[in-house]
């Protein structure tokens, strides 16, 4: 097990190290020159050898690179261009605010994808396999932005049941849990319904049930168990698409978080707080992708005991 | 019946291969784990030789390390004189031609998206000077009627054959690159008794026409006894006891050798109360 | 199932019920291609201590009277269309499913082919063990993992104190199906279905599966119904047999009797087919062609087409289980013409 | 010596008739969302040249125009019109062509990519394989539409950018599930069996191993299609997308989103237009999945 860590471990700081290496070549080495594209095109040549100097532009690639690692470990990214404070800090404000609708929606989608993919697998074709199957291929077809208005539409601007945009109150957080926790409750339901139907036909569950168990017990824990050990890797993978759908589902809500204040930087080009928003978003990705690994060695035996 | 002075098609001479354990860290190889060990033993044309063990004794890792599917570590793999024991890829494609290979399930050995006619072709494809293109149809045909499918069948996928016709098929595959040497990796195992004697016998009937010799692979005791001239049984990677097929069964020496044949069960053990001789396969020879 | 007739019961003395008591037992499954139909008018008695062995090749639906028994047929794709399985005065086959499972381990219980897929490989060995005893005779925690330890040392798992925390990927083979066996045992049925216990295992381990066994239904007095391939495996544990083909029961008796003197062509086949002594350098006695497929059987006989001795009547007419005069009780074939397989060296 | 054929059963019963319907529900799900999938392709070639349709040309006297309207050129805009006055329809057919460009070209692009270099890291191993896959670690720890903004705003507007950017988040998908698939058949024995017939690289890579990785290659990007033009009408919405008067169906939903209140047409047609197109990727992926895969089928 102790191997098994210190692997995941070794991996998730190389994940990091190559998100860094990637954002930084994104940024720097494409054709266009950085502080033009920062300052603009109407830009006088002399603010521009300023800005230059300013982001360390004139130092070799190999320094610019080693002071952006240096920088990115201790979490200093260099300042705003627009607001003028430490794009670390823009982040910590709206941080929070992400992470609240991050977790609300993956424990909305955990708490109904559970029964619905379990009571769909008990009898397939059946009526709740049908809506199951049905709803979650329309609900991964609809596109988030678009549920996004539709609701904003009905919900606000018709009903004026809830809030339109910001946070100013928990009712503000709704809507945008319900358009992220869509896709996510389709792909889990899906899986789950999977799962527990591949794993029913698996040897231990006819022993199970040769040994005279209620078809309860059958299904919780033998099956259960052993249905949640693939679902827990997907939860973390999906947690990614979760995070990227955040920039979308907040810009249809102007919801103050960390996907909105990326679109908003990089529509100011204000880079420096872009790079800090997607390697902010790529380390919170591969730390909980280090949770779920780990989990997935403590559910399965055969990973945690392998020599 | 082999001719005892002619110079051995396939020697084997301590031969060693183990399968490397890494670390889970950098996936540096940190010990290896020993398959086989000191194995020799010669092949005759026309000869069958058994190899025989329990799962894990390495007999199908003799058998991969022969027609060059895993890398020996240590010993000499000569064939027909020649020492292919370090030959690379390229090297190999010649001994190929000679020596071929039936494998145990005829489910998974044959390549489901291509038709018999593709299957038995296929050796042809990679080996150009055997068969020419516009014959391969006529030739396939030829083999299939010869393991004892029926030839109009040239055009169906594997599917659409039982377990006994699958192994047929792949032993024509086997045929296609006329060898000398097959090597067969228990091909009847997972063969039902009724259809296994059927793939016995057309095996039996090969040899006899095309002068093949066999290195036969089995855990089954009556099988081997069956068909073999010579057996080398394994244990734990090591060859505890080799020779006389007929000699090693009915006078085992080494202990292991006896137990794996006491354990066989007896199809007629009243038989045996009366009688003193006890074979593995029952029935004495009364 | 109009045209087949229904194979008769074996005879049973009146003084001595079976235990169970399969009757016209008759399975289909529902596949994409078609309906297989697994069993056709399949009965038999099995009697309390006694050994039945279940003989017959892959697809032959040995399987299938464990999984109808233990109302464990695939949902919703195989389902028993007739007959009845009478246990204890009621008949499994009409009941609902919850209420056979109330039976199963307590009063029958079953071991499987794979012993590494038949174990949950996520609960520790001893939990599993400790199932039976906590869910079914509401055991606490302590008092059923003493049993489990029990059982584990009875079928000779060595050092079982600290095996028993262990998974079940950490056992060898042999000693996962000892395992099983530990657990099917547990609560002490009266029938134990073992469905082709050893075929996983080397021929060493398959003898010592094989006596544990053995020893434990001479400990207990259980019933046995042994399901295989293999015609050594079932001379040594069994002393009936049933002889299945395509679904039907071919032939029915004494194991001596029927590998000595086979009444029905597969039969007879199947004990030729067998590498021996006496073919030695030879070649072997095959049985012609393949097993039919279950979704077209052929006409009549299933056996007709791979039959040495088939007639216009096996081609049109389905046999009946019968025992003929001249035959001891109980040594039944379903065969037009037994008496001449018999008579045929 | 007969071939199993199967041959028809019987008999005719219940449980029969439920495993035909089941075969039959395989075959109905896959040709439906293929014709709906053909519909709008023709459509998306053929009215934007019927309909001269020009994304540039604002006629503010028509704009905003509920679906069915007569026009002052005497034609009827069935869809109605748009902000500036473009009719609908035409843009909407406009935007699936862009949309549909899109996802083909990025498909091809990233497939042929993702596909080669799995086979090549699944067949020989080793460093490659090693450096590959930690390249796919690395960028799945990205979530792909991130990569895709970043990428977008630094290179800029434009359609091929577009393709550019969703092929680099996108052909990981192909590697990874051809690599995985190459692993699971580079030890079964009829690949086993080609070596022994001394096989070379060439032949047991493009012969033996890619038929056999092709049917869960077509699952995925059947759903990877999907998902690519779902992203490219995300970025578009966003405003990284297509150019400015490039309709795509993203950017007219977008637009369409200002004027919700008073037409809701504008955005939620495209909407629907979209809806369809995902829905019969999706109802696709599940039957080819069902087809090519029957372990999950259900009896």
């Amino acid at each position: 097990m102790l191997g098994y860590v210190i692997r995941r471990l070794v991996l998730a700081v190389f994940v990091l190290w190559g998100v860094a290496t990637a954002v930084f070549a994104i940024v720097r080495l494409v054709p266009a020159d950085p502080a033009l594209l920062i300052a603009g095109s109407d830009a006088s040549p002399e603010q521009l050898a300023t800005l230059r100097e300013k982001m360390g532009l004139d130092e070799s690639i190999i320094v610019q690179y080693g002071k952006f690692l240096g920088g990115a470990m201790t979490g200093d990214f260099g300042d705003s261009f627009q607001q003028r404070v430490p794009a670390m800090d823009l982040i910590a404000q709206v941080l929070p605010n992400t992470a609240l609708l991050a977790v609300l929606a993956c424990a909305l989608a955990l708490v109904l994808s559970f029964p619905l993919g379990l009571l769909a697998s008990l009898r397939v074709n059946g009526l709740v396999d049908r809506i199951v199957t049905t709803g979650s291929l329309f609900t991964q077809a609809l596109p988030n932005f678009w549920i996004g208005v539709v609701l904003l539409l009905v919900f606000s601007r018709k009903l004026k049941w809830l809030p339109s945009v910001g946070l100013d109150s928990p009712k503000n957080l709704i809507l945008p849990t319900i358009v992220l926790a869509l896709p996510f409750v389709s792909v889990l339901t899906r899986m789950i319904r999977n799962g527990l139907l591949e794993v029913m036909g698996e040897g231990y569950i006819q022993t199970a049930r040769a040994k005279g168990l209620l078809e309860r017990t059958v299904i919780f824990p033998h099956a259960i168990r052993n249905a949640a050990i693939p679902v827990v890797t997907i939860v973390g993978l999906q947690f990614g698409t979760l995070l990227g759908g955040a920039a979308v589902t907040e810009t249809v809500f102007t919801f103050p978080g960390i996907g909105r204040l990326l679109v908003l930087s990089l529509q100011g080009r204000d880079y420096n707080v872009a790079q800090a928003c997607v390697l902010v978003i790529a380390a919170v990705f591969v730390l909980i992708n280090l949770v779920v690994d780990l989990t997935y060695g403590f559910l399965d035996p055969r990973v945690r005991l392998a020599k | 019946m082999p001719e005892a002075k002619s110079a051995p098609l396939l020697r084997v001479a301590h031969l060693k291969v183990a399968y490397p354990i890494r670390s889970s860290l950098l996936q540096r190889q940190i010990s290896a784990n020993v398959a086989v060990s000191d194995v020799t033993f010669d092949i005759n044309p026309g000869e069958t030789v058994g190899l025989v063990g329990e799962s894990g004794s390495g007999k199908s890792t003799v058998a991969r390390a022969v027609i060059g599917l895993v890398k020996p570590d240590d010993g000499v793999i000569e064939f027909e004189g020649r020492n292919i024991t370090g030959y690379s890829r390229k090297q190999f494609k010649s001994v190929r031609r000679e020596m071929q290979m039936v494998f145990q399930d005829p489910y998974a050995s044959l390549n489901p998206r291509l038709t018999v006619r593709d299957l038995i072709a296929e050796g042809w494809r990679v080996h150009r000077d055997i068969v020419p293109r516009d014959r391969w149809t006529a030739e396939a045909k030829k083999l299939m009627d010869r393991v004892g499918l029926n030839p109009d069948y040239s055009d169906r996928y594997p599917h659409q054959f039982s377990g006994g016709q699958r192994q047929r098929i792949g032993i024509a595959r086997a045929l296609a690159l006329r060898p000398k040497v097959i090597i067969c990796d228990e091909p009847v195992s997972a063969l039902d008794v009724s259809v296994q004697a059927q793939v016995l016998n057309l095996l039996d009937d090969l040899q006899e026409e095309l002068g093949l010799a066999y290195l036969f692979i089995s855990h089954d005791l009556s099988v081997i006894e069956h068909l073999c001239d010579r057996v080398l049984v394994l244990h734990h990677g090591h060859v505890v006891e080799q020779g006389n097929a007929r000699e090693i069964f009915e006078r085992p020496r080494h202990e292991y050798t006896k137990a794996l044949l006491a354990a066989v069960p007896v199809v007629r053990p009243w038989l045996d109360q009366a009688d003193e001789g006890r074979h593995p396969t029952g029935e004495p020879a009364a | 199932m109009t045209k087949t007739q229904p194979g008769t019961a074996p005879s049973a003395s009146p003084t001595d019920a079976p235990l169970l008591s399969v009757q016209d037992l008759t399975v289909e499954f529902s596949t994409a291609a078609g309906v297989a139909r697994a069993l056709r008018n399949v009965s038999f008695d099995v009697r309390a201590g006694e050994t039945l062995a279940v003989l017959g090749e892959s697809g032959c639906g040995k399987s299938t009277i464990a999984q109808s028994i233990m109302a464990l047929l695939p949902k919703p794709a195989g389902s028993i269309v007739g007959g009845k399985i009478l246990y204890g005065g009621r008949d499994l086959a009409a009941e609902r499913i919850p209420a056979v499972r109330e039976l199963c381990g307590t009063e029958i219980a079953m071991i499987f082919q794979d012993p590494l897929s038949s174990l949950n490989p996520v609960f520790r060995v001893g939990a599993q063990l400790a199932e039976p005893f906590r869910r079914r005779l509401g055991m606490g925690r302590r008092e059923a993992w003493a049993k489990s330890l029990e059982l584990l040392k009875r079928v000779g798992i060595p050092d079982a104190e600290t095996r028993i925390r262990d998974y079940p990927h950490q056992f060898s083979g042999g000693q996962r199906q000892r395992i099983m066996i530990a657990m099917a045992l547990a609560l002490k049925p009266k029938l134990l279905i073992a469905d082709e216990p050893t075929t996983a295992l080397d021929v060493t381990i398959q003898k010592q599966v094989l006596s544990l066994l053995a020893d434990l239904q001479a400990e207990t007095g259980m019933a046995m119904i042994l399901i295989s391939h293999d015609l050594g495996v079932v001379a040594d544990v069994a002393t009936r047999a049933a002889i299945m083909y395509a679904g039907r029961i071919v032939e029915t008796g004494a194991v001596r009797d029927m590998y000595d003197h086979p009444a029905h062509p597969y039969t007879k086949g199947l004990l030729e087919s067998i590498p021996s002594q006496t073919s030695i350098g030879g070649r072997l006695k095959p049985i012609v062609g393949s097993p039919p497929n279950l979704l077209d059987l052929p006409s009549g006989c299933a056996f007709n087409p791979r039959c040495p001795f088939a007639t216009d009547l096996c081609r049109e007419q389905v046999p009946a289980l019968r025992t003929p005069t001249t035959w001891p009780a109980g040594h039944e074939a379903a065969c037009h013409l037994s008496e001449e397989v018999l008579t045929h060296a | 010596m007969t071939a199993t054929a199967p041959a028809p059963a019987p008999a005719v019963n219940a449980t029969m008739r439920h495993a035909r319907r089941a075969r039959r529900g395989v075959t109905v799900r896959i040709v439906v969302p293929l014709v709906v999938i053909g519909l709008i392709v023709v459509g998306a070639i053929v009215v934007p040249l019927v309909y001269h349709y020009d994304p540039l040309h604002a006629d503010l006297l028509a704009r905003l125009k509920p679906p069915g309207t007569v026009t002052s050129d005497g034609g009827t805009a069935i869809l109605g019109t748009d902000q500036i006055g473009s009719d609908l329809f035409a843009q909407i057919m406009a935007g699936a062509r862009v949309s549909l460009l899109v996802g083909v070209a990025t498909l091809v692009i990233s497939g042929v990519v993702g596909l080669a270099l799995g086979l090549l890291a699944g067949h020989f191993g080793g460093w490659l394989d090693a450096a590959l896959m930690r390249i796919a670690d690395v960028q799945l720890a990205f979530p792909s539409i991130l990569l895709a903004i970043l990428v977008a705003s630094v290179l800029g507007q434009g359609v091929g950018n577009i393709i550019i950017v969703l092929s680099i988040s996108n052909w990981v998908v192909f590697a990874r599930v051809a690599r995985s698939q190459v692993l699971g058949l580079k030890n079964r024995e009829y690949v086993e069996a080609a070596r022994a017939l001394g096989a070379g690289n060439w032949h047991l890579m493009f012969r033996t191993l890619l038929p056999g990785c092709m049917a869960p290659v077509i699952v995925v990007a059947t759903t990877q299609f999907a998902q690519v033009i779902l992203t490219e009408a995300s970025l578009s919405f966003l405003g990284v997308g297509v150019p400015l008067g490039t309709p795509s169906l993203g950017s007219t939903i977008y637009n369409g989103t200002q004027y919700l209140s008073t037409a809701w047409w504008i955005s939620t047609l495209p909407g629907i237009v979209l809806v369809i197109l995902m829905l019969a990727f999706g109802i696709l992926g599940d039957a080819l999945r069902d087809k090519f895969d029957p372990r999950l089928r259900s009896a």
